[in-house]
Formats: C-alpha cells, structure tokens, sequence
C-alpha cells in the first residue's frame, strides 16, 4: 500500500505556470518568516514565533493540490500553512502582533490563525490538537456531499498524541477525504525523533489500512504530485490519505531557540540549507530547464520583498484592540 | 390520551427532543457508542435509528477523544453534532477536545468560526457502579469559558433545554442523571417548546429556606421539602437548570426571602457546584442571611461499590430533611 | 514479524500435570461465573456482572506462562484473569458482592478486583485504562531490574483507545518487558469489531515495531505455547510483544443482555459452544491422547463445584464493611 | 554566601529538591517532554540529567496520557516517579489517568495498592502564549478525592513543598506559576526542611482585611497590601499553599479577625478555587463578616493574545488593591 515518490514521475509534468506560483508561494513564506523573525528580535512580537523556514515546500506542494474552499488545519508552526493556503500577510502580521486587524482580532495570535475565506480551520497549540478537528470537517465534506477535502498538517511530534490514531480509524472506517501530511522535521522540541518514535513512521498509516506515501519535503514538485493522487483520491470518495514529508527547520524550536548544538550539529543545519533547500532546488530545477531565468526569480524576490515590508508596516500601525473586546466572542 | 395527562419519562422526552430535532434539521447527527441498533446500553435512544438510518445515528468505536473531536470538526464546518458519552466518567478523555479545542475556537478565532454541538452524557451515584462509573463530573465545564453546562432534572425540562442546546451556536454540555432515565415520569406537552438558558425554575415556593437542587438533587429536595413541611417548615425548591449560565438572581432573591439556603448537588462537595453557588448566594444575599449557607455534595471519596457504603455518599430526602431542620431550628 | 499459530509447535510438548492444571483453572472460571450468574439473576449481586465464560483459555494460556510475582492488569470481564492469576473464590465473591472479605473490603466490585498477592494490579472498568498501569509496572520492573513481567489484558474495544498506541511506542522505545494481550471475542458491547476497527489488528502492533503473534484463542496450549514465547523474550529484556486471541464470550456483554438477536446470530453462539470451546477442546485432546480419563475429568468438574459453592456460601453470608469505612483508603 | 542571604530563583529551589530527594532515594525519576538535556522550555531541569543520567531522568515522546500512565503504574510497583507536564493547559490530556486510575487506586483496591508519585505543571498567563497555554487548571483536580494539589508561591515553599510531595504516598500535582521561575527569588536555607500539606502560611500579618492569594497571586496580593498600607488599611495576606488538604481553620480565623476577606486565584474565578474558599470563609466566618466575601480570578473568558486584553484578564495589585480599598470604605 506504501509506495516511496522520491522525485515526481517524469510524466506528471507540472506547468510553468505552476511552478513559478509554487516559487513565489515558497518565496512569500520564506521572507514572511524572516521579518517574523526581525519584528522578535526588535522585541515588537509579544509571545513565541515558530518559524516555517526550511519547510516551505510542504505546504506550498500540499495546498496547490487543494481548491480555495478544501479545508485545513494547522499547528503552532503555521504561518506557512496560512500563506500557503491563501491567507494576506497583512492581516497576518496584525494578528501576530496582536492588533485588531489581524484575522482573529488579536485574540488568536500566532498559534491560532484562523481564516474562513481560504478554509483554514485554524492553527492549533496542541500537538495534534487539531487532527479530530480536520477529521471532522472531511466528515460535514461527506455528509453534505459538498465535496471538499480536509488537511490536516502536524509534526512528527504528534505521532505521540494517541488522539491520531482513533482520528485515523475512524476516517478509514467512514472512508472520508482528509489527508494526513506529517511534517518530519526530525525534531520535537529539542528532541531527536529517533527517540520519540519506535517503529517505521508509514506503518502508522498502514496499520489502519490508510493509503500512504512518503516523499522528498524539500521538492516541492514531489510533495505536489504525491498530495495529487491522495487529494484526488479522497475527492472520488475512496478514502483518507496519509503524507509523509521528510524536512528541516532551519532555525530553532522557536525564534528564541539560539544554541541548537546540545541537540543538533551545525553541520547538519548547514547540510540541508545549502543542498536541499526547497527554493534553490525548484529555482535551479526551472533555470535547468529553461523554464525562467535568473532576473525574472530575482523579481519575484524583490516584489514579495516590498510587499512584505509593507505588511508589516501595515500591522506595526495598525491599533490594538479595545480592551472592551475581551469578553467579545466568547459565544457566539 | 388527553394532552394534560401526557406522561413521558426522561428517557422518553430526551428522545423526542432529539427526534423532532432531527427531523426540523437535517444537519444534525448523532455520534457514540452503541447509539444505533442498541440505542445505547440505557436505552434512551431506542428507535431513532430505526427513522434516522445509521447514516445520521452513528455507532463509533471506543474513542470518545476521536468522536468527539469529528464533531468539533463537523459542527465547525456546517452540522450541528450531537456526541453521547454513555459515562460521564469518561469525559476525562474528552477535555482537551473540549476544553482547548471546542470552547476556544470561537474566541480564538475572533468570533470566525463556531461550534454549535452538544454533548449528552450522564451523571449520579448509587447504581452500584463504584468508582469509574459514577461520578458527576459536570464542576470541571462550569468553570471552563465557552461552555455551557445544562443540568435537567424533570422530562419537560429534558426535552426543552435539549431542543435549545441543539439550536444554540456554542458547545453545550448535557447533563443526564442515570437514575432518571426510567424511573421520573412527567408531564410533556405535545406541542412545541424551548427553555431558554440561565433561566432558573422554582419548583416548589416556600417561605422558611431557600433548597438549591441540581439534576437528581432536584427531586431529592422536593422530598425533604415534603417531609419539612410535616414538621411546619415552608422551603422554598430552586433549580437553576443551567449551571452556565448562572440565574444569579433567581438564587440570590430567594435566599434573600427565606433568609436561609442549602445547596445540594451530586458533584463532589469541595470545589464543585456547591461552592459556586453558595459563594453567590453568601455574597449577593449577605445582608439577608439568617444562617451561612449549607452545602451538601458527594462525599469526598471515590464513589465506593458496596451499597451501604455508597448510599452513604450522596445526600438523601433525609440527610437534607435534617440539615434543614436544623437551620431551622 | 507477525507469525500466526494455529496449533502449537508439536515439538512444545507440554507436561501433563501442567494441562490438567490449565484445565481445572479453566474449569474453576466456568463454575465461578456460572456462580455469579446465579448470584445475578437472584438479585443477590449489586451492579453488572461481564462474565468470561467462553474466553477462558485466553486467561489460562496466558497465565501459565507467568510466575506469581508477575504482574497483570485486568478489564470490566476480569474475573477470569484473577482466578488464573491465582486469586481465591471466596474473597472474589465477597468482592462482587461488596463485602467487607472481598479482596477490596468491597470498595471495588466485580470491575475493580487487585490482589496484590498474584501481582494482580487492578481491574479497571475504563476500556484500555490498565494500558498505562502495565507498561509503567513493566517501565519499573526493568528499572528495579526484578525480572518481572507485565501482562495487559484487554477487549479489541480497546483498540479504538489513542493511549494504546502512545503506550505501545513507549514500551517499545524502552524495550519493556510488557505483554499487550487483545482478547478479540468479535463485539464490544453490541457493535461488531469490524465496524470498529480499521485494517488488520496485528498491524498496530508491527506499526510500533512491537513482536506480534496471532493464536486461536481457543485452545490453551496454543495460548500458552504464544505467550510462553513473548514472555520469555521480553523477560530476557528483548522488549514488548502483543498477542491477538481469537475468542468469544457465551452470554450477554453483561448478565442482563439477554436479547442478543439484533447483533449477533444465534447460530454463530451455537458454532463457538459446541464446536470451538476451550475446556472441550482441551479435554478432549487428553482423552484422545490417553493423558486422562472421563472419570478424572468429572471428578476435577466436582471438586471444583462444590469448592464454588462452598466460596459463595461464605461470600453470602460475610458482613459488609462498617459505614464508618466509607472515607478510610482515600489517602494512603 | 552566609547562610541568611541564601537566595534562589524559584526554579532553582524546585530543581534543588529534586535533586536532594533523587540523591537520597534511587527509586524517583523524572518523566516529560525535553526534561533531560534540554531541562524543560523553562529550563526548570537544568543540570539534573548531568548528575542522575538518561536512565533517570527521561526525554519522552509528546504523549502526556501515556507516560502518566507509566508513573501511574511505576508508582504501584515500587518507584516514585515525578512527572513533568510542561503547560498546566496540556493537563486535559491525562485527566483519565489522574482522576480515574491515579486518584482512585488506592481506594478501589481496598488500600492494597498505592500510587506514590508527583505530577509538576504550570499556571499562569501574562506570557503572550494565548488560550490553549495559559490556563490554570488546578482547581479541576481540587476538586477530585485521592488527589493532593499543591500550589507554591515562593522558592522557599516550593521547595519545601516538593519535598513533601515526593515523600507523600498519594498522587500530589503541584502547580508552579510560569512566571516565576526565574524571577521571582527568595530566602532558602541550605538545611533541609519540609513543608506540611494543609498548613496555610499568613505571609503578611493584619488587621483590617484578610486578602487570600494563592501561587501568583499571592505576590499580587503582597502588592496591593503594601499599597494599601500607604493609605492606612493594614491587610493580611494568607496563602493556603495547598488547595486539597485546605487549611480552613487559619482562613476563617484570619477573616473573622479582620472581618473581611478577598480571594483571589489565577484560575478562573467561576467554579473556581475562589468559589470554595470564598465558600468556606462564609460559612466559617459568617457571624464575624462586616461584608461579603469578594472574589478575585482570571475573567471568564479564553485566554486572549493580544496584550492589553491579556492583561485585562487577571488580578492584579491595583484590581485587589481597588477592591480592598471599596470593602474598607
Ligand atoms: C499536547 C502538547 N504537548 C506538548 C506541547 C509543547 N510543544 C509545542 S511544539 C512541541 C514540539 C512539536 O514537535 P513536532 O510535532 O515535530 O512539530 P515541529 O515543532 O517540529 O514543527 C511541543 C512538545 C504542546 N504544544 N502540546
Ligand atoms: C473509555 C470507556 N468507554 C466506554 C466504556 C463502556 N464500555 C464498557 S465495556 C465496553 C465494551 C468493551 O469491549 P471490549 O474492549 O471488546 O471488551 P469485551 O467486553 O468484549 O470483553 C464499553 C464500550 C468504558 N467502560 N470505558
Ligand atoms: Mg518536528
Ligand atoms: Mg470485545
């Protein structure tokens, strides 16, 4: 049932088009993150920000698989699921700064972005907190033959929380469209997964009769095509999917995360930045191919350059909300 | 049968809430243990997957963290969920989907989304259980914001707080005492109605004490009230039906009339629903009390399965009977 | 990594002496729930009563291959791992019928039975709620390095519980010497396993990397040849192992569930009755080998009548505890 | 150092008695989530894994059901396990291996078996960690028999208290305020001591009002009472250190002295630890209160992000202080 897609299958051509949206998507994350990082270090972002960096490719090859009402849910590691599923970085940065402009007014802050409008379901602190939540939504897809699907991203880290197994068989026995895409980063916190996870991660999946596919992380074409044939699949109703992404995150756990060496060599952070990052390797795969050239990339990088500053402009003036709002929204 | 004499027990009016419901709107589905063929092993849901298919009364497996969370997920995207856990001991595996995921979501999401689900589960002592099968859980929500805990105690009140929970917005808690199921008969009209929330009901007026009941503490209340009454003491039976919210006033205005309140409810003692409601009486009646008010809970140990020793745990017609007697005294 | 036995390897010749004593315990749990049966049906037992009669193998196969000092933990349908773990009648009965002889003065009841004495940790009346409780007996076991091992007994209901797998991770990153043991008798309460349960059951345990064997949950030697293996292996610090005994439970989920037609056919409670009940199958396997005769085995049925009987005239005639002992043991 | 300045921050005093208590008996070890070389988020842990070793001190997966239940059953069978949940918030994921095994073992099993062991959390928000890491969960387990919980409001009770803890033969959760860790710093001595569970301490002595704080907000509470002396109202600060056992007798006392009493409590302030203590002083102190018991916890309302919402969501000095000054008025 398990089969292993280390490079897309030559046949499954992706259009330039595509590629250069996947680019710019991956680019878009990338420089979000390192003003995320900025606004940290110049004390201006209250709280922790878990940075996306290194694992672009994941959502960006995942949610260009999905259609703007297709549902996901996220985790605290979740600006790159946001953007890559639609979300303005604008709005973004407000809620990270925890201005009432941001998308859930300030109240949800970086861990918790939600968006109705591109079906982000919302971010979530808890590990695997949010795997019942998609489960759920792939559920109303069915029952309301409305016929979306349901993403749900986590870390490998949930591999631990029991609550992802009854969600998994459960959406086998209902055959219902959500995939599973774990995002192995090999790390937890500070921890190695070789050390938190026994046995072969896929088997998981198989272990409840899921259809499942490992694949490169960090090729962003690979990750589309596998996310492809399990969205595909569950939209024909034949069932969930189960993605497995090897990636890295380049920076630490959080941005905060400074002396990594305790848990993890420098020379393996360098090894994955200077030969697999996911955005030099779609970069040189589409300048091999003739597919665009090094100043069209160059002004992709500098057009979501500006654009992100002035996001972030927009946020760092944008007003907090009134202190009245804070019993706002309890119920609804 | 002549309307006025419609009799229903518990279980029955929980099940024609939930059927009529079901039938207004199509969104709604039921998910738990043994809820289809077997209508659950108390029998309250007998029938309706007989009108409702398996599509809509849903057997799951033993996963009421994993059900429950397909219902947050469901509610959030266009259903209306209802989840049945058959012990209300078995919510301890369902707080985080609740807690941090179903009572959160609205707020965290700066009013997007919402989760108009319910959640039907049981409570209440002395059917020799013992102590993973009889606990009254239901303190733990009230203190949780973006809840609401719902708390019957008669059939009529079942069917009407049930059919509001299934129509309100928010993840809403519901309380059923074992106990009730088939043994309290009660009038039920045929037609249409609702009880609205934090609306508490005076089951009984009385003018000496003030008796605050909640689910099986409600008929227990009536009859210590009963036996007080033999003895010339006129107690007034409140029941605030919701927990959260609170009918502040309702409490607060009666105690301040008799002057005297005892609070009664099968959770734990300590830290439970007694003490928020005693506090908010103690607080809001201050200047009226003729006597600090009483709490009466669970004992403080885990519920014990040998009968005489349970029976010693929960409050009794008599054991209040005399709490009262002598408050009054 | 999965082996499926059918039989036991013929060359495990098991003594004689040790099958007669699997079939006078085995023995023992069918007239003791026949007992509580009774007991049930003359309103003398308080609460529900989950009997074993039909899975009784499963306990004794099990049971054999562990010494007194190793632990178990039991379910709801837990009278049968008690007695084969070596607990007395009499106290079991004055349990059940909340005396203060019981073996838990009668605080527990039918579903909470411990018994320290045959290392028997607990009944528990929360499905998988001993999971945790065996693998951290087993987590201490090899800490203290006492050479003990741990035994889990659960229903296949158990397999819809997440902390089964966050249990089974655990046990095999640590290599613990602990023994999942999955009685499938093929329904939970009223709903058939699969309904409930997604892929193969083995497979969950393999998905952990955790040693696995299948086993006609029928015939005792064959239980006891399986879990002899697993537990010695694990006992040699070679790490956890699960076994899956195919089963069946005569009567009702409990004493009152006496309507059985909607889920399950009458035919197929004949089919496991007359042909596949284990103290039959046992017995006749002597008898055809000539290691006992008719005689020995009616005598073995009488002794261990009237040893019931006796043990539940005291039972009934034991006091209950004083009221005053209601909040004693709350605090040790 | 001379022994009378002998400061530490509070996270080195909890680390101190662990180590204390894991030099003195082989059978403690610490289970959690980056406790080993990374010594918790919190850095709580540092320098424990250097002395005891992976064998001791023991990076799990992220599964909080799961190694509870290992202590549970490590506990049973001869060790004292300490297990470390690294946000209070994740606390609803081992409520069944709390409440339903840990607490109620030793009761079921007729006192046969026992479940020596400490589970350390947090609490307290202020940290910009938003709803699902800020909550503070302690008075769900208050309100639960068989289980003791523990709350320390300064280094020197946290150590003590640990201590005792890890000594007691039943499930202790012991709660440390996040925000202290490493900034709040006080007196410890370098001999050993211990702290008896249900022995309130009176951190401040006075006449006028009785202000009742627990963990955080006993600061808060040492706070507005120097801001109260200012303007002449001399209040006693009692903190109860330990919700379950509570030391109702010095909390009574104190209030029927100085014939008033605020609680205030960092969970949230409907059925909450303010409730029963609020409850306990009524009903203890009633012919002796000029007024009613105020209550003071977090709003009830999911934890928000944003900062000024945040911080309008608990006690702080000039809230009590505000409150106090009205109540003396
Ligand atoms: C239930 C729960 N336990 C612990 C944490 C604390 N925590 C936050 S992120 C994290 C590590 C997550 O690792 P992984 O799932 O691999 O995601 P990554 O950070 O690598 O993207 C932990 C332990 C949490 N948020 N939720
Ligand atoms: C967590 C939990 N959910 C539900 C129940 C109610 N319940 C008691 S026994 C049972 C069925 C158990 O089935 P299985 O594990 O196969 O054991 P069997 O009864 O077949 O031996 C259920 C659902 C429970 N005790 N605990
Ligand atoms: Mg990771
Ligand atoms: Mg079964």
């Amino acid at each position: 049932m398990s089969t292993t897609t280390d490079r897309p299958a030559e046949n499954t051509a992706i259009k330039v088009e595509k590629l250069i949206d996947m680019y710019r998507r991956m680019m878009s994350i990338r420089l979000f993150e390192e003003e995320v990082s900025e606004l940290y270090t110049r004390a201006l972002m209250p709280g922790l920000a878990h940075l996306y960096i290194g694992e672009e490719a994941v959502a960006v090859g995942v949610c260009e698989a999905l259609r703007r009402e297709d549902y996901i849910t996220s985790t605290h590691r979740g600006h790159g699921h946001c953007l890559a599923k639609g979300a303005a970085p604008d709005r973004m940065f407000a809620e990270l700064l925890g201005k009432e402009a941001g998308y859930c007014k300030g109240k949800g802050g970086s861990m918790h972005i939600a968006d109705p409008t591109t079906g982000n379901l919302g971010a979530n602190a808890i590990v695997a907190g949010s795997v019942g939540i998609a489960t759920g939504a792939a559920f109303s897809s069915k029952y309301l033959k409305n016929g979306r699907v349901a993403v749900c991203f986590f870390g490998e880290g949930a591999l631990g929380q029991g609550v992802l197994y009854e969600e998994m068989n459960l959406a086998q026995l209902w055959k219902l469209p959500v995939i599973y895409v774990c995002e192995n980063n090999l790390y937890t916190e500070y921890t190695h997964f070789s050390e938190t996870t026994a046995g072969e991660i896929l088997a998981r999946a198989t272990a409840f009769g899921i259809q499942n596919e490992s694949v490169d992380g960090q090729d962003v074409r690979a990750v589309f095509a596998s996310a492809s044939k399990l969205v595909d699949r569950a939209r024909a109703g034949e069932g969930p999917g189960f993605l497995l992404c090897d990636t890295y995150r380049y920076a630490g756990h959080h941005v905060g995360d400074i002396n990594r060496e305790y848990y993890r060599a420098k020379h393996e952070e360098q090894h994955w930045k200077t030969q697999r990052d996911p955005i030099k390797v779609l970069g040189d795969h589409m300048l091999k191919e003739g597919l665009t050239d090094v100043s069209s990339l160059a002004e992709i990088q500098a057009a979501i350059t500006s654009e992100m500053k002035a996001a972030v402009e927009f946020a760092v003036n944008s007003p907090y909300p009134r202190v009245e709002e804070v019993d706002e929204d309890v119920y609804a | 049968m002549p309307e006025a004499n419609r009799e229903l027990t518990f279980a029955q009016a929980v099940r024609e809430a939930l059927a009529e419901e079901m039938r207004r709107d199509s969104t709604i589905c039921i998910f738990g243990e043994d809820v289809a063929e077997a209508g659950t092993p108390f029998k309250v849901l007998s029938g309706l997957v007989e009108e409702f298919g398996t599509g809509r009364v849903i057997d799951t497996p033993i996963s009421e963290a994993g059900f429950t969370g397909v219902a947050v997920g469901a509610a959030m995207t266009g259903m209306r969920p209802i989840v049945d856990i058959m012990f209300g001991d078995f919510l301890t595996l369902v707080m985080d989907q609740m807690v941090n995921q179903a009572a959160k979501v609205h707020y965290m999401s700066g009013g997007e989304w919402k989760v108009p689900m319910v959640m039907r589960t049981t409570l209440g002592a002395t059917r020799r259980s013992a102590a993973q099968h009889s606990q009254s859980l239901h303190a733990w929500f009230s203190h949780v914001p973006g809840l609401k805990v719902v708390l019957p105690s008669t059939p009529y009140d079942a069917k009407g707080l049930l059919k509001t929970a299934i129509r309100d917005e928010n993840p809403v808690i519901f309380f059923e005492d074992k106990m009730m199921h088939h043994k309290l008969k009660g009038h039920v009209p045929s037609e249409e109605y609702t009880i609205p929330f934090g609306v508490a009901d005076i089951k009984r007026e009385g003018t000496d004490i003030t008796l605050v009941g909640t689910s099986s503490m409600v008929q227990v209340a009536l009859g210590a009230a009963d036996l007080l009454k033999e003895i010339g003491i006129s107690a007034e039976v409140i029941d605030p039906r919701t927990t959260w919210p609170l009918d502040e006033k309702t409490l607060i205005e009666s105690a301040s009339k008799t002057s005297r309140a005892i609070v009664i409810d099968e959770g734990y003692g300590r830290y439970g629903v007694t003490a928020e409601i005693a506090a908010v009486i103690a607080q809001g009646a201050f200047y009226n009390l003729d006597k600090p008010v009483h709490r009466m809970g669970a004992m403080h140990v885990p519920i014990p399965f040998s009968p005489p020793l349970e029976d010693a745990t929960v409050p009794t017609e008599q054991t209040v009977f005399e709490a009262a007697r002598k408050m009054c005294g």
